[in-house]
C-alpha cells in the first residue's frame, strides 16, 4: 500500500493549489474603487439583510444521521461479500446466507420505518 | 555510552508496538483533557470520538504484533458503537439547543426528571 | 514507492503527471462541454480563437488567473481560501488509483556506471490493495470542500448551498456503496488491477458444475452482462456525486444562484471546476473498470496480443511497452465514451426538484440498490451449489 | 532511518498535532476540522499497522460520515467564536490537567517496563483463509463474532428509530412546549 506515494501526492498538491492562489493573486492586481457595496456579499443585488434568528432547517442533520446508521450497514456488506465464495466454498454458504439476510432484512425494516414515518419529508 | 546512543537510535529505527501503545495513549490523554477542560458539549463529543480513535490504534497495533485479526473486528465494532454514540449525542445536543438556544454545559442542569 | 533511487524519482514524477494529466483534462472537458451543448442546440460554440476553437481554453486560463482575487468582508479567510485548495486533493488520491494500462516492464541497464535491474511500472498513479474502499473512503472526504466553502463565504445563501449540496453528496453516496457491493461479489476482491484481470477472455462463467462459454467468441466476458442493474445504479449515483445535472441542485436554484460558490470568482472557481471534473472523471474511471473491463480490448487478452506484436518483430521491452500503450488507447476510448454521456445528459435532462431528488436517492435508489446485492447474492449461492 | 520508521514518526506528529488543535482551538467548526483531520491521519496510521481494510473504513465511517455530521450540526446551530470556550476557574483546570497527565505517565510508564518478550498466545484459533487479510477479516466475522453481528445491526435499527423520535421532539426533552 503505497502510503509513502499518497502522503507525497497530498503534500504536492497543497503546495501546488497554494502557490496557484497566491500566483492568481499577485497577477490578478488590485482594483481601485473597493467600495462597501463590492465587498458586501452577493444577494442579487438587494442589501442583504441578515436577520437576526437564521432559520435554516434542521432536516439536513437527520439526513446525515440517517447516513451513518446506514453507511455502517453497508460497510458490514464488504468483508461479507468478499468471502461470500469462500463460504460457499468450503461448504458453510447456508448458514452465513441466512445471517446476512437477517441483517438485511433489519436494513429493510429501517429503511421502510424511515419512509413510513415521513422522516425524510422535505418541506 | 555507544550503547545508550545505539539503545536510543534503534528506539527510533525500529517501531515496535510500544511506540504505537504511546501514541495510543497520548491521544487518549488529550481526549480525555478536552472532555474535561471544554464546556461546549459537541466539543466534549469529539474529544469522546479522540478517545475511542487512541483506543481503535491499540487493538490494532496489538491485533498487529500478535497476529490475530481479532483486533480488527473489535475495531469494527467499537466504531459502530462511536458512530451511534455520535449520532444520538448530536440528536440530544439539537433538541437541546433548539430549547436553550445555547449548547454550553451549563444548561444541562436545568433538565428535570 | 520503490526501493531504489531511480525508482522513486520515476513514481513521483509518474504521481505528478498523474495529477497534471487529471488537470490538463478539464480545460478539455470544457471545451468538449461548449461544443457539444452548441451541437445539441444546432449553434456553433466557441470557434472564433483559433481552429475550432481549441485555443479559447488557453484564452479561459488566462482570463481566470489575471481576475483580481477577491474575498468578501463576510467571508472567514482562512476557509474561504482552504476550500478550493482542498477541492483537489481527494478527487486526484482516488483518481490516481485507477488502473489505466498494463504494468510497464523496463529491463536492466547501464547508467552512471551502475547497472540499474529490471523494473515493473504501473500505468496508474499507484495500485492499492483495498481499491474500492480506499476510493470511496477518498472521495467521501469531498463533503468537506462544499461545507468549507459554504462557510467560508459567510452568506447564509452560499451556507444553505452547501448544506444542500453535502446532503444531496451523502445521500447519494449510499447507493453508490450499495451499488459496489454487488461488483465485489461478483469478483471477490477489492483491487481494482485484479478486477481487470478478471474480465479477460470471452464471456465464460460456471454454473452449475461446468463452465458455459458463449458462441460468439468477441463478446468479451465483462462485468455488464452480469451486472446490468448494479451498472446503472452506479453511475445514476455518479452524476449525483459529482454535482452533474440533472442533480445539480447545489448552484442551480434560482434563489441560490450558485450555492456554494457564489463568491468565489478567478482562479479559485477554476479550482472548483478541477474538482468537480475530476469526480466526473473518477466515475466514467470506475464504470470502465468495474463492468468494461477496465483496458482490456474485447476478443484478444494481453497475453495473445504480446504475441501478435512480437510476431511484428519488435523487440521484447518495445512489443511490452507497445501493448502497454494500445491498452492506454483502449482505456481511453471507453474513458471518453463515458464523459460524452456525462455532457450528453447535461443538455438533454431537466432538474430535479429538491425533494424528488432526495425522495430518489433514499426511497428508490436504496431499495433497488439492495436488491440487487440480494439478487446477486442469491444467484452465486444457486450457481455455485 | 528505514521508510515506515519515518512515516510512523511523520504521521504520530500529524495525529498528536490534530489532537491538540482538536481540544485547543476556540472555534468549535476548526475543531471539528482538524478532528477530520485527526481521522484521516489515524486511518494512515493503520494502514502503517497492515490494517488496510479498516483504514479504509476509518476513512468511509469516521472521517467521511462521523464527522460530516459534526460539521454540519456545527454550521445549523451557526456557532461563532466563543468567549468562554474553556472551563473556568485557573486552579481546577491546573487540576483537571495534572491527572490527565498523570494518567498519561502511569500508562506510558506500564507501557514502558511491561516486558516485552510475554506475547500473548499468538493467534493459534486462527483459521485463515488463504492470501488476502480481509478476507480473513469477512471469515471471522460470521463464523466466531455472528452474534455480535447481528446485535449491531439490530442497535443501529434501534438508533435510527430514537434518531427520529429524538429530532422530532418539540426541542428540550419534555416537549413541554
Amino acid at each position: 500500500m503505497p502510503l509513502g506515494g499518497i502522503i507525497f501526492l497530498t503534500i504536492f498538491i497543497a503546495i501546488f493549489g497554494t502557490f496557484l492562489i497566491f500566483l492568481a493573486r499577485a497577477i490578478g492586481g488590485q482594483r481601485k474603487d473597493n467600495s462597501a457595496v463590492k465587498r458586501d456579499i452577493y444577494e442579487c443585488g438587494i442589501p442583504s439583510q441578515d436577520k437576526k434568528e437564521s432559520r435554516i432547517s434542521v432536516k439536513f442533520y437527520l439526513t446525515a444521521i440517517l447516513f451513518i446508521l446506514f453507511d455502517i450497514e453497508i460497510i458490514f456488506m464488504y468483508p461479507w461479500a468478499l468471502s461470500f465464495r469462500d463460504f460457499i466454498a468450503n461448504g458453510a454458504g447456508t448458514p452465513v446466507l441466512i445471517s446476512m439476510g437477517i441483517f438485511v432484512a433489519i436494513f429493510v425494516y429501517g429503511l421502510w420505518w424511515e419512509v413510513k414515518s415521513r422522516a425524510l419529508e422535505w418541506d | 555510552m555507544d550503547s545508550v546512543s545505539s539503545e536510543g537510535l534503534s528506539l527510533i529505527t525500529n517501531v515496535g508496538l510500544n511506540h504505537y501503545l504511546v501514541l495510543s495513549t497520548a491521544l487518549f490523554c488529550l481526549g480525555l483533557i478536552g472532555v474535561l477542560l471544554r464546556r461546549n458539549a459537541i466539543v466534549m463529543l469529539m474529544s469522546i470520538e479522540l478517545m475511542l480513535n487512541a483506543v481503535n490504534i491499540s487493538f490494532i497495533a496489538f491485533g498487529k504484533y500478535n497476529n490475530n485479526i481479532d483486533g480488527q473486528i473489535m475495531v469494527f465494532f467499537v466504531m459502530t458503537i462511536a458512530a451511534a454514540e455520535a449520532a444520538v449525542g448530536l440528536a440530544l445536543a439539537v433538541s437541546i439547543f433548539k430549547r436553550f438556544k445555547e449548547v454550553n454545559i451549563r444548561f444541562f442542569e436545568h433538565l428535570r426528571g | 514507492m520503490g526501493n531504489d533511487i531511480f525508482e522513486i524519482t520515476v513514481n513521483s514524477v509518474k504521481l505528478i503527471v498523474v495529477f497534471l494529466l487529471m488537470v490538463q483534462a478539464v480545460p478539455i472537458l470544457v471545451w468538449l462541454e461548449r461544443r457539444g451543448s452548441a451541437f445539441i442546440q444546432n449553434r456553433f460554440g466557441p470557434n472564433r480563437v483559433g481552429p475550432l476553437g481549441l485555443l479559447q481554453l488557453l484564452a479561459d486560463a488566462v482570463k481566470f488567473i489575471t481576475k483580481e482575487d477577491f474575498a468578501p468582508d463576510k467571508a472567514i479567510r482562512k476557509l474561504f481560501y482552504a476550500a478550493p485548495v482542498f477541492a483537489l486533493i481527494p478527487a486526484t488520491l482516488a483518481y490516481a488509483a485507477i488502473p489505466m494500462s498494463l504494468p510497464f516492464i523496463v529491463p536492466a541497464f547501464e547508467m552512471f556506471g551502475s547497472s540499474w535491474g529490471p523494473y515493473k511500472f504501473l500505468v496508474q498513479g499507484y495500485e492499492i490493495g483495498v481499491g474500492i474502499v480506499f476510493i470511496l473512503g477518498v472521495s467521501s472526504l469531498a463533503a468537506y470542500t462544499i461545507l468549507m466553502a459554504g462557510w467560508g463565504s459567510g452568506s447564509k445563501f452560499s451556507l444553505l448551498g452547501a448544506l444542500r449540496a453535502s446532503a444531496q453528496v451523502i445521500s447519494y453516496e449510499l447507493a453508490l456503496g450499495l451499488s459496489i457491493v454487488g461488483v465485489i461479489l461478483l469478483y471477490g476482491t477489492f483491487s481494482l488491477s485484479d478486477m481487470i484481470l478478471a474480465q479477460q477472455g470471452p464471456l465464460q462463467f460456471v454454473a452449475f458444475g461446468y463452465t458455459v462459454t458463449s458462441a460468439v467468441s468477441w463478446i468479451p466476458n465483462w462485468g455488464i452482462f452480469y451486472q446490468p442493474v448494479g451498472f446503472v445504479l452506479f453511475f445514476a449515483a455518479a452524476f449525483a456525486e459529482s454535482n452533474r445535472l440533472p442533480f445539480d441542485l447545489a448552484e442551480g436554484e434560482a434563489e441560490l444562484v450558485a450555492g456554494f460558490h457564489t463568491e468565489y470568482g478567478g482562479f479559485k472557481m477554476l479550482m472548483f471546476f478541477i474538482g468537480e471534473y475530476g469526480h466526473m472523471m473518477i466515475a466514467s474511471g470506475l464504470a470502465t473498470t468495474f463492468f468494461f473491463g477496465g483496458y482490456g480490448i474485447p476478443g484478444i487478452t494481453p497475453a495473445e496480443l504480446q504475441q501478435v506484436i512480437l510476431s511484428w518483430g519488435f523487440s521484447e521491452a518495445a512489443a511490452g511497452g507497445l501493448n502497454s500503450l494500445i491498452h492506454f488507447l483502449s482505456y481511453n476510448v471507453k474513458f471518453a465514451i463515458f464523459l460524452w454521456i456525462f455532457i450528453q445528459v447535461r443538455w438533454t435532462l431537466p432538474r430535479f426538484r429538491y425533494d424528488q431528488l432526495m425522495d430518489l436517492g433514499w426511497k428508490t435508489m436504496l431499495p433497488w440498490a439492495l436488491a440487487n446485492t440480494v439478487v446477486t447474492a442469491i444467484a452465486i449461492y444457486v450457481v455455485t451449489l | 532511518m528505514t521508510a515506515d520508521a519515518f512515516l510512523f514518526w511523520f504521521l504520530a506528529i500529524t495525529t498528536i498535532a490534530g489532537g491538540i488543535t482538536v481540544v485547543s482551538v476556540a472555534n468549535p467548526i476548526y475543531a471539528a476540522l482538524s478532528l477530520a483531520f485527526t481521522m484521516v491521519s489515524v486511518a494512515a496510521v493503520f494502514v502503517t499497522l497492515e490494517a488496510y481494510f479498516v483504514a479504509g473504513v476509518q476513512l468511509i465511517v469516521y472521517a467521511g460520515a462521523v464527522m460530516v455530521l459534526f460539521v454540519m450540526v456545527l454550521m445549523l446551530f451557526d456557532l461563532k467564536h466563543e468567549l468562554e470556550a474553556f472551563a473556568r476557574g485557573k486552579v481546577s483546570g491546573a487540576i483537571k490537567l495534572l491527572t490527565a497527565g498523570l494518567l498519561g505517565g502511569l500508562l506510558i510508564g506500564a507501557i514502558a517496563y511491561s516486558p516485552e518478550g510475554s506475547k500473548i498466545a499468538v493467534g493459534a484459533n486462527q483459521v485463515a483463509v488463504a492470501g488476502d487479510p480481509t478476507k480473513n477479516l469477512g471469515y471471522r466475522l460470521f463464523t466466531q463474532h455472528i452474534f455480535a453481528f447481528e446485535a449491531l445491526g439490530v442497535l443501529l435499527l434501534v438508533i435510527a428509530v430514537g434518531a427520529v423520535a429524538l429530532s422530532r421532539s418539540k426541542g428540550g426533552t419534555h416537549g413541554q412546549r
